[in-house]
């Protein structure tokens, strides 16, 4: 595969008077941005019809940096405007980039009920264990025992696994993986880009600033041993017993199905509502 | 086009009825809403309708999922809609504000109920006229029309998504249990007599550039709509006229706000709208809006039966607040009196418009019955007696 | 008639008569639940006085509030675990209870659902699954089957129902059941079991809506309903060697998890007396 | 077991953690630190700048104190929480700012409605909508009012430093347990990220008010019933085998629903109503500067109070006759008083940042007796003393010509 | 520098350089010596590379206003914080600069003060320890003795030595 | 000319539908301005129902019925609440076998119509369910509130698919009945 260099994606995709971004050196959303811009490039995507969602939080201030239509919305709620815009103009393709804060903790319920649908939407979600742009408050994905400014004495709460809830909810396309997996990445959202239905990808991304420095993980490679750590891929995971899995993450993809999606099936519906009506036969 | 109800004609409807038929009229092709009490049926006719004329109407998760479909779909460029009561509208608080911040245009319908809280929800009120001006957090301001008759509904409906398209800005039509529950002859014009408005797209890629900017001088920016290659970011946070966020500069930030509370309160001569019955030579002025106004209306007749020479100012529009007008009917009156379905909210603003000019009293009521023409009556007459 | 049954129905106790009769239509399965709920009581012994019972907005947030005779929490739709998060932390030696329906608890509440789960805070969920928004007239549902007629979906509905049982156990929960009101002993068997679990319990309660669900999917009669819940179910372990296929439209009843997991109270006063150690703030090193 | 913050315990706790001094801290600090000396044990709340403070000055503190801080999945969560706890009998807050605090409308409507006692502080920010996060306002004046949806009374209450947040959380405490309301506590940004030195007490000077529990069965049988003719009812706490049914639905005075009386929810709302209106100079507080010769008088509230106060004292050197009026309770908001201050005065002018809230307010009362001028600033800088200065001598310049005509 | 009733003290450079610290320590010493003092701060909303400024107003008087509206003194770490700030300083106010790293267009002093963080101090983390010891010297708006008291309450644990050691040599180096 | 109706009765009486059809009448074949509301009670399933019809050749203010012009009162609960707010001198039409208990002395101030009407619907159609139409086809027909046409046609407008027949033939049994009472012969 042919890589074009950063600076040719960079050129070609980003807002230049946006730039630096807002982004903490070490920080996991920059990447996770250029994987899914290659993905775009590498589809051929037509720029002028892809829409870009966010919500609040580090991730979502991506949709500002690309040069593409962008909704920068209200915390937690960016998969119920990316409805709005999805069903009224079902000719864009939406993409949601969420973080753990937005799409899981306030956002949970338009997740399940987007994934419940099949809205035809594909969600790039940035887990970074934390809310990073608040200060590093405890989120429902920061592992047991891990720090927060909100659990200074480590968190109490058992975490969400959030791919594990999206197969659950019906999402036709599901995939986990760390920042450091850069092809695996890339080629889930090619993937997820191409597929009708919920498509989600998760990455598992660094918060050196706000998570790592808590929870002595300050430096990118202790970040990556750290990753390594955690990950099991979900073959090896399918031979493991639950106590050998606790504490662990898995990646890999979870789910890779076809559904029919909100879009066709609301299709339907119109003509099935005009031939209720004797409108058509 | 082909419509699933009667054009050009008569019928009879419930209110709620009257408003999902005008706004699939107006052009509204977009509608996310969630079941609550006593808007459903709101719900329920575009639930039929929207599959038939080629829109879209979904059921989200809740009120805040609703409204954020609602901005969504205005953003890719459909008029868009979506109806609910009290606790749905505290729900909505907070995406109404983004809407007012992005400038997004919606018509958002609230049949008002009885609160606080769950309070009565099958019974009206007309208590969430402060909330529909003051619930979301911030300086802002929006529109709010309210109608007293199924007719009115229907024809606010209309003027609603005009006035949403032409000034960029979220439009509540506060309406109430009452007229949402009761059947009454409309009229629903043909499609060809009515004068829609449609947003002001740009003109050129060099206005694309300004999705917030004032490049027209009249304060509302054309919207550059999803989907045409403009590449447009919208945000919440405060942003310049490009659509960037700048949250630290607080110049950035008053020039914003003041445009976006501008436009509305600069424009108010062509927003209000009013009724004036009898006005010209009464001495004593009842101002009313909604349901309890057509109460009003005839406690009126049968005070000027009577002799007293009484007066009817029915308010259509009740944001922005014409506090002038209020001021050159307190000068030529003796007394003016509020009835509202509610503990005293319009009230406030009547009184602050009086100026001291008249006194103001208030007939307040509540626990979900409209006033009565004869307890309006008594009281008025009552003061006479005594006063 | 109400008298007659003040006297011979056991579980009358239990119930706050000047709220009665309840506003519940004829036919609903919502008092099967209610007299599930109260045998279950009654067989574990529980004093009502150690029970609080929450609910949101909705029929079905009605069965146990008012009418059961306890602590009743009526709260706003879709909040009722949020409430009893607060009731739970502020009394973790009395049983939390929430009984509310699917669209309260799963549609608007969907979240606080699974985040409660998360935490396997130990509050017993009784989710009343009628399928359908009743009280606000028959509205589609998050849980309303594909296909079905609701004064929302006029022309059937297109989207999928959320897999409650299904999405909750994978969120974390210490145990999760799913009966109809066809299975009241096994119901009765379940809430039991999910009032002594420490930790998230889940009943789903399939119910029966004759009157806005029944009527306009070609099931006029609570018998009707009642014979498609047993028609449909399929046990658990027979429901395991099934394709999606052969499952699509059945409804898999059956104790779907029963472990033990810490449980969030717990932690929550462990972290207190681990900080007060550490600080040095306990009784014998008063000052 | 409840903790209400008053035994001995907890006062040994309170001395020993926080001995009284002079200590310097946020604004958001202070507001911690007020609750846990009022007494507040149970916490909920969710990350938003800029309350985070709050939440993590709790977090960090509560567990030391036996208190309860969990972290909900949003803001709606986190009040709810709060009313829940309220009901087993603890003293309860959460914090949030514009965002968050338009989500919380809907169950505040509830805890007013079902008359739970907590403690909702808002940290303002400037908006609407996500605006500048970071930055502090004055904006939430009017939604403070009328924010939930319905007819509905509140208090709020808003301080003017960050030793006047420490002492006006406590009272909104008190206030809170004693009327069985929801106080909301105004604050902002620019407040809530200062520091400055404060003076923290010794954990027995603080006066702890907790709320009137029913003295017998019978009263318990009115949750929400005028059981001592004060319009305040005992509150039955969960857990003590009253069987208390609580509902945001229209309840008659035992607490079981009627939605369909229209005498029922007349009284249940009117007596919410009075309720306030009745224990009115209980609830009201305002501070008064230079008013007794004042000319010129000055109306102006929370982080706006402050600059004022400075511009008045300038101008009184200046040889201008001006005064300061700082509402320290804002809802309701106490119009009276000015109208009575109003008589001898020719102009009042009102600092705040924000387009003109608290203004508005002012000439309901004042409109027909004095003009009235706003000093109006958003976007996140504070007025200064100079600004509010400026107004002043030049109002000055004007009524001098004025008379001289 | 002698100062009489109420000193404006602004500290500016980008997010990361513990420009924030430095002013609560500043603040904190002052509280300490029964001072009125004031501190508040502007940040953008990244936590590293923006800019990061910290005010204070400390007097024996009481204090009205809430921001610096005239610096006496201005204390920059970073080209991006000076010219952002630099229309704030009074005329005649102290420009204090870390003279490596940014460049004034008018009177002023200085020390190389990353510099000296990392190679006296060896870590270039306290170069806001260094620079403050250095405004403290030169102003002497608190006692020296003062901020090494809030230097122990404000850092990290384990921090104080070495925090307290960068402090003192830009002290020393203020008052050469 | 104003006129106002107010149906009173239980549920599943039909009390709701028939004001609709009335309403509908006026509305739309009359070209009259007219308002329907009814009312929202504890028991809307089986309990008490009550709808209003406000008429007019002028465009309606007040939207319900200050003292009704005719009352249709259906059961014994609407029989007692409602009777006393009739206008005096107006016309009050009483299900016979539904309404023991009567008050002749009040009666005494209105015309009073007191007809079996459950009994003659199901005579008549072989379903009493048809009784609010036959009801509605003798109130028409007495009053002349509207024309015996637009009746039909919003009777048309307003019943399910398939019961064209019998609803016709409710609302003509009325209309004779009707006839009969303007001649005195009931």
């Amino acid at each position: 595969m042919y890589l074009k260099s950063s600076y040719e994606i960079r050129d070609k995709y980003l807002r230049k008077d946006m730039l630096p971004t807002i982004f903490c050196p070490g920080c996991g959303i920059g990447a996770v941005l250029q994987y899914t811009l290659r993905a775009i490039d590498d589809l051929g995507l037509n720029q002028d019809e892809v829409v870009w969602v966010s919500g609040i939080g580090c991730s979502s201030r991506v949709p500002g940096y690309v040069n593409f239509d962008g909704l920068h919305t209200t915390h937690g709620r960016a998969l119920a405007f990316a409805t709005g815009i999805k069903m009224a103009n079902p000719d864009l393709k939406v993409i949601a980039f969420m973080g753990d804060g937005d799409a899981a903790a306030i956002g949970g319920n338009h997740l399940i009920h987007a994934i419940r649908r099949n809205l035809d939407i594909t969600v790039i979600l940035i887990n970074n264990f934390t809310y990073g742009m608040t200060g590093g408050q405890v989120a429902p994905t920061t592992p047991k025992g891990l720090r927060g400014t909100t659990a200074p004495y480590g968190s109490f709460e058992n975490p969400f696994d959030i791919a594990e809830l999206a197969v659950a909810a019906g999402a036709n396309y599901v995939a986990r993986w760390s920042v450091f997996n850069y092809l695996q990445g890339i080629n889930s959202i090619k993937k997820a880009l191409q597929k009708e239905g919920f498509t989600l990808v998760e990455f598992l991304s660094p918060c050196p600033i706000s998570f790592g420095r808590r929870n002595k993980l300050k430096t990118a490679p202790e970040l990556i041993k750290w990753y390594q750590k955690l990950s099991v891929p979900i073959s090896k995971a399918k031979e493991m017993s639950p106590e050998e899995l606790k504490g662990k993450v898995i990646i890999g993809e979870f789910i890779d199905r076809d559904r029919p999606s909100l879009v066709k099936e609301y299709e339907a519906y119109k003509k099935r509502a005009k031939k209720a009506m004797r409108w058509e036969e | 086009m082909r419509y699933p109800f009667p054009v050009g004609a008569v019928d009879f409807i419930q209110g709620d009825e009257a408003i999902a038929r005008a706004a699939i009229l107006a052009g509204c092709r977009f509608y996310a809403g969630y079941p609550i009490t006593p808007a459903s049926e709101i719900f329920e006719a575009m639930s039929i309708y929207m599959p038939l004329v080629d829109g879209v109407s979904i059921q989200m998760e809740d009120e805040i999922g609703s409204i954020a479909a609602v901005i969504g779909a205005s953003w890719a460029g459909a008029k868009s809609m979506t109806a609910t009561s009290g606790p749905g509208f505290s729900l909505m608080m907070e995406n109404l504000g983004y809407a007012i911040m992005t400038e997004t245009p919606l018509v958002l319908v609230n049949v008002q109920r009885s609160g606080p809280s769950t309070g009565q929800p099958t019974l009206a009120a007309q208590g969430d006229l402060m909330q529909a001006i003051w619930g979301t957090h911030g300086d802002h301001s929006l529109i709010v029309l309210t109608p007293a008759t199924v007719q009115e509904a229907f024809d606010m409906t209309i003027k609603a998504f005009n006035l949403a398209e032409k000034y960029r800005t979220p439009v509540i039509l506060l309406t109430d249990a009452e007229v949402g529950h009761m059947r009454e002859r409309v009229y629903a014009p043909h499609p060809d007599e009515l004068e829609l408005i449609y947003r002001k797209l740009p003109a050129n890629e060099e206005e694309a550039n300004y999705p917030f900017g004032d490049i027209h001088g009249d304060l509302v920016p054309p919207m550059p709509v999803f989907g045409k290659g403009h590449h447009t970011y919208v945000t919440g946070l405060t942003h310049d006229e490009k659509g960037r966020p700048k949250t630290v500069q607080s110049e950035i930030h008053e020039k914003l706000i003041k445009r976006i509370v501008e436009k509305i309160e600069k424009n108010k001569k062509d927003i209000v709208d009013y009724e004036a019955y009898e006005l010209e030579d009464a001495e004593i002025v009842i101002i009313s809006f909604g349901i309890v106004a057509r109460s009003a209306m005839r406690a009126v007749k049968e005070l000027r039966k009577k002799g007293i020479k009484a007066g009817l100012l029915k308010l259509n529009v009740l944001w922005p607040f014409d506090f002038e007008l209020i001021e050159r009917i307190a000068e030529r009156v003796e007394k003016i009196y509020v009835v509202e379905m509610n503990l005293g909210q319009l009230y406030h603003m009547v009184k602050e418009g009086a100026n001291g000019k008249a006194p103001v009293e208030l007939i307040p009521k509540i626990g979900g019955e409209i006033h009565t023409p004869k307890e309006i009556i008594e009281r008025i007459k009552d003061n006479l007696r005594w006063g | 008639m109400a008298k007659e049954i003040y006297t011979k129905y056991k579980m009358a106790k239990y119930l706050r008569k000047e709220a009665l009769p309840t506003a519940l239509c004829p036919g609903c399965g919502g008092g099967t639940v209610l007299n599930a709920f109260a045998n279950a009581i009654d067989q574990l012994g529980i004093d009502p006085r150690d029970l609080v019972v929450v609910s949101g907005i909705g029929c079905s947030a009605w069965i146990a509030s008012p009418y059961f005779l306890a602590d009743t929490l009526h709260t706003t739709h879709g909040r009722a675990i949020a409430y009893a998060t607060g009731v739970k932390v502020g009394l973790p030696d009395k049983k939390v209870v929430v009984i509310s329906g699917d669209g309260d608890l799963a549609g608007i509440g969907g979240n606080h659902l699974i985040h409660a789960a998360r935490r396997n805070i130990d509050i017993t969920v009784i989710l009343v699954n009628n399928f359908i928004y009743g009280m606000t007239g028959g509205q589609v549902a998050p849980t309303t089957p594909f296909g079905a007629i609701t004064t929302t979906s006029p022309y059937r509905n297109v989207e999928h129902p959320l897999n409650i049982a299904e999405t909750v156990t994978s969120a974390g929960a210490s145990y999760v059941a799913r009966w109809t009101t066809f299975h009241v002993y096994q119901l009765i068997e379940s809430i039991k079991r999910a009032l002594s679990v420490k930790g998230f319990a889940l009943v789903e309660a399939i119910s029966q809506c004759p009157v806005q669900f029944g009527r306009r999917n070609r099931m006029k009669t609570p018998t009707e309903m009642l014979r498609w819940f047993q028609k449909n179910s399929v046990p658990l372990s027979k429901a395991r060697n099934m394709s999606p296929n052969e499952l699509e439209g059945k409804i898999v009843v059956g104790e779907l998890v029963n472990r033990e997991k810490p449980e969030f109270t717990e932690e929550l006063n462990s972290l207190i007396e681990e900080v007060s150690e550490h600080y040095g703030l306990g009784d014998n090193n008063a000052d | 077991m409840i903790i209400r913050g008053d035994e001995p315990e907890q006062i040994r706790l309170l001395k020993k953690l926080y001995p009284k001094g002079n200590y310097f801290m946020q604004g958001d600090e202070a507001i911690a630190y007020g609750a846990l000396f009022a007494g507040c044990r149970f916490y909920a709340g969710y990350p938003i700048t800029p309350a985070s403070e709050i939440a993590e000055t709790m977090a960090r503190e509560l567990p030391k104190l036996k208190g309860y801080y969990i972290q909900m999945e949003d803001e709606i969560g986190s009040i709810a929480a709060v009313i829940g706890a309220s009901w087993t009998g603890f003293k309860s807050m959460t914090a949030t700012s514009g965002p968050g605090f338009s989500l919380m409308q809907e169950n505040l409507g509830y805890a007013i409605f079902t008359e739970t006692p907590l403690v909702l502080v808002d940290v303002q920010r400037s908006g609407p909508s996500t605006g500048q996060a970071t930055k502090g306002a004055q904006g939430d004046f009017f939604q403070a009012r009328w924010g939930p949806h319905g007819d509905h009374p509140i208090i709020a209450i808003s301080s003017t430093s960050v030793e006047d947040s420490f002492w006006e959380t406590i009272r909104a405490f008190s206030l809170s347990e004693k009327f069985r309301i929801p106080v909301l506590v105004l604050a902002d940004g620019i407040i809530g990220h200062t520091r400055e030195q404060i003076k923290i007490p010794d954990p027995t000077e603080v006066e702890i008010v907790y709320r009137k529990l029913p003295t017998s069965d019978e009263e318990a049988k009115y949750p929400f019933g005028d059981v001592h003719g004060d319009l305040i009812p005992p509150m039955p706490l969960f857990g003590h085998g009253y069987f208390t049914h609580v509902t945001g639905s229209t309840h008659k005075e035992n607490g079981l629903r009627d939605v369909y009386t229209p005498e029922v929810h007349d009284r249940l709302v009117r007596r919410l109503h009075k309720k306030i209106e009745l224990h009115k100079t209980e609830i009201q507080k305002w501070e008064e500067y230079y008013i007794e010769d004042a000319e010129i008088l000055l109306v102006s509230w929370g982080v706006s109070a402050r600059p004022s106060l400075g511009a008045v004292m300038k101008g009184r050197k200046k040889g201008i006759k001006v005064g300061l009026f700082v509402p320290k309770t804002v809802h309701p908001f106490p119009g009276e008083r000015i109208k009575e201050l109003s008589k001898n005065v020719q102009l009042i002018i009102v600092p705040e940042m924000n387009l003109g809230q608290v203004i508005l307010e002012v000439q309901r009362f004042v409109r027909d007796e004095v003009p009235v001028i706003g000093v109006n600033k958003i976007g996140g800088v504070p007025l200064t003393v100079e600004e509010i200065l400026k107004e002043i001598e030049s109002s000055a310049e004007r009524s001098r010509h004025r008379s001289a005509d | 520098m002698g100062w009489v009733i109420t000193m404006q003290i602004r500290l500016a450079g980008f997010g990361g350089q513990g420009v924030i610290l430095a002013g609560v320590i500043l603040g904190d010493a002052a509280a300490i010596e029964g001072l009125n003092v004031i501190q508040t701060q502007d940040y953008g909303s990244q936590s590293r590379g923006g800019h990061s400024i910290a005010d204070l107003i400390i007097s024996k008087d009481p204090i009205y206003d809430l921001i610096v509206t005239k610096a006496d003194v201005l204390l920059a770490l970073a080209q991006l914080g000076y010219e952002s700030t630099k229309e704030s300083l009074r005329e005649g106010g102290l420009l204090i600069v870390d003279t490596e790293l940014v460049q004034p267009d008018k009177e002023f002093t200085g020390a190389p003060f990353t510099r000296i963080a990392e190679e006296e101090v060896g870590l270039a983390l306290t170069v806001n320890m260094v620079a403050l010891g250095y405004l403290v010297a030169k102003t002497n708006v608190v006692k020296k003795e003062s901020v090494e008291e809030a230097i122990r309450r404000r850092v990290p644990k384990g921090t104080e030595e070495i925090n307290l050691k960068a402090f003192r040599i830009g002290y020393e180096e203020g008052t050469k | 000319m104003r006129k106002e109706v107010l149906i009173g009765g239980f549920g599943g009486q039909g009390v709701i539908l028939s004001s609709v059809i009335l309403g509908r009448a006026a509305a739309v074949y009359e070209a009259l301005y007219s308002v329907q509301t009814q009312a929202y009670g504890p028991q809307s399933r089986g309990g008490a129902s009550k709808a209003e019809v406000v008429i007019s050749d002028e465009l309606i203010d007040y939207p319900k019925a200050l003292n009704p012009d005719y009352a249709v009162l259906l059961s014994q609960q609407a029989y007692e609440k409602y009777l006393s707010l009739v206008k005096e001198g107006g016309i009050v039409i009483v299900e016979k076998d539904l309404i023991p208990n009567r008050n002749e002395e009040l009666e005494k101030n209105f015309k009073v119509y007191v007809i079996p009407f459950t009994k003659l619907a199901e005579e008549s159609t072989g379903l009493s369910l048809t009784m609010n139409i036959l009801t509605l086809g003798f109130l028409v027909k007495l009053t002349g509130i509207v024309s015996e046409d637009a009746i039909e046609k919003a009777v048309l407008d307003s019943i399910p698919k398939g019961t064209e027949h019998l609803n016709l033939k409710a609302l003509k049994k009325g209309f004779e009945l009707g006839e009969k009472a303007l001649k005195g012969e009931l």
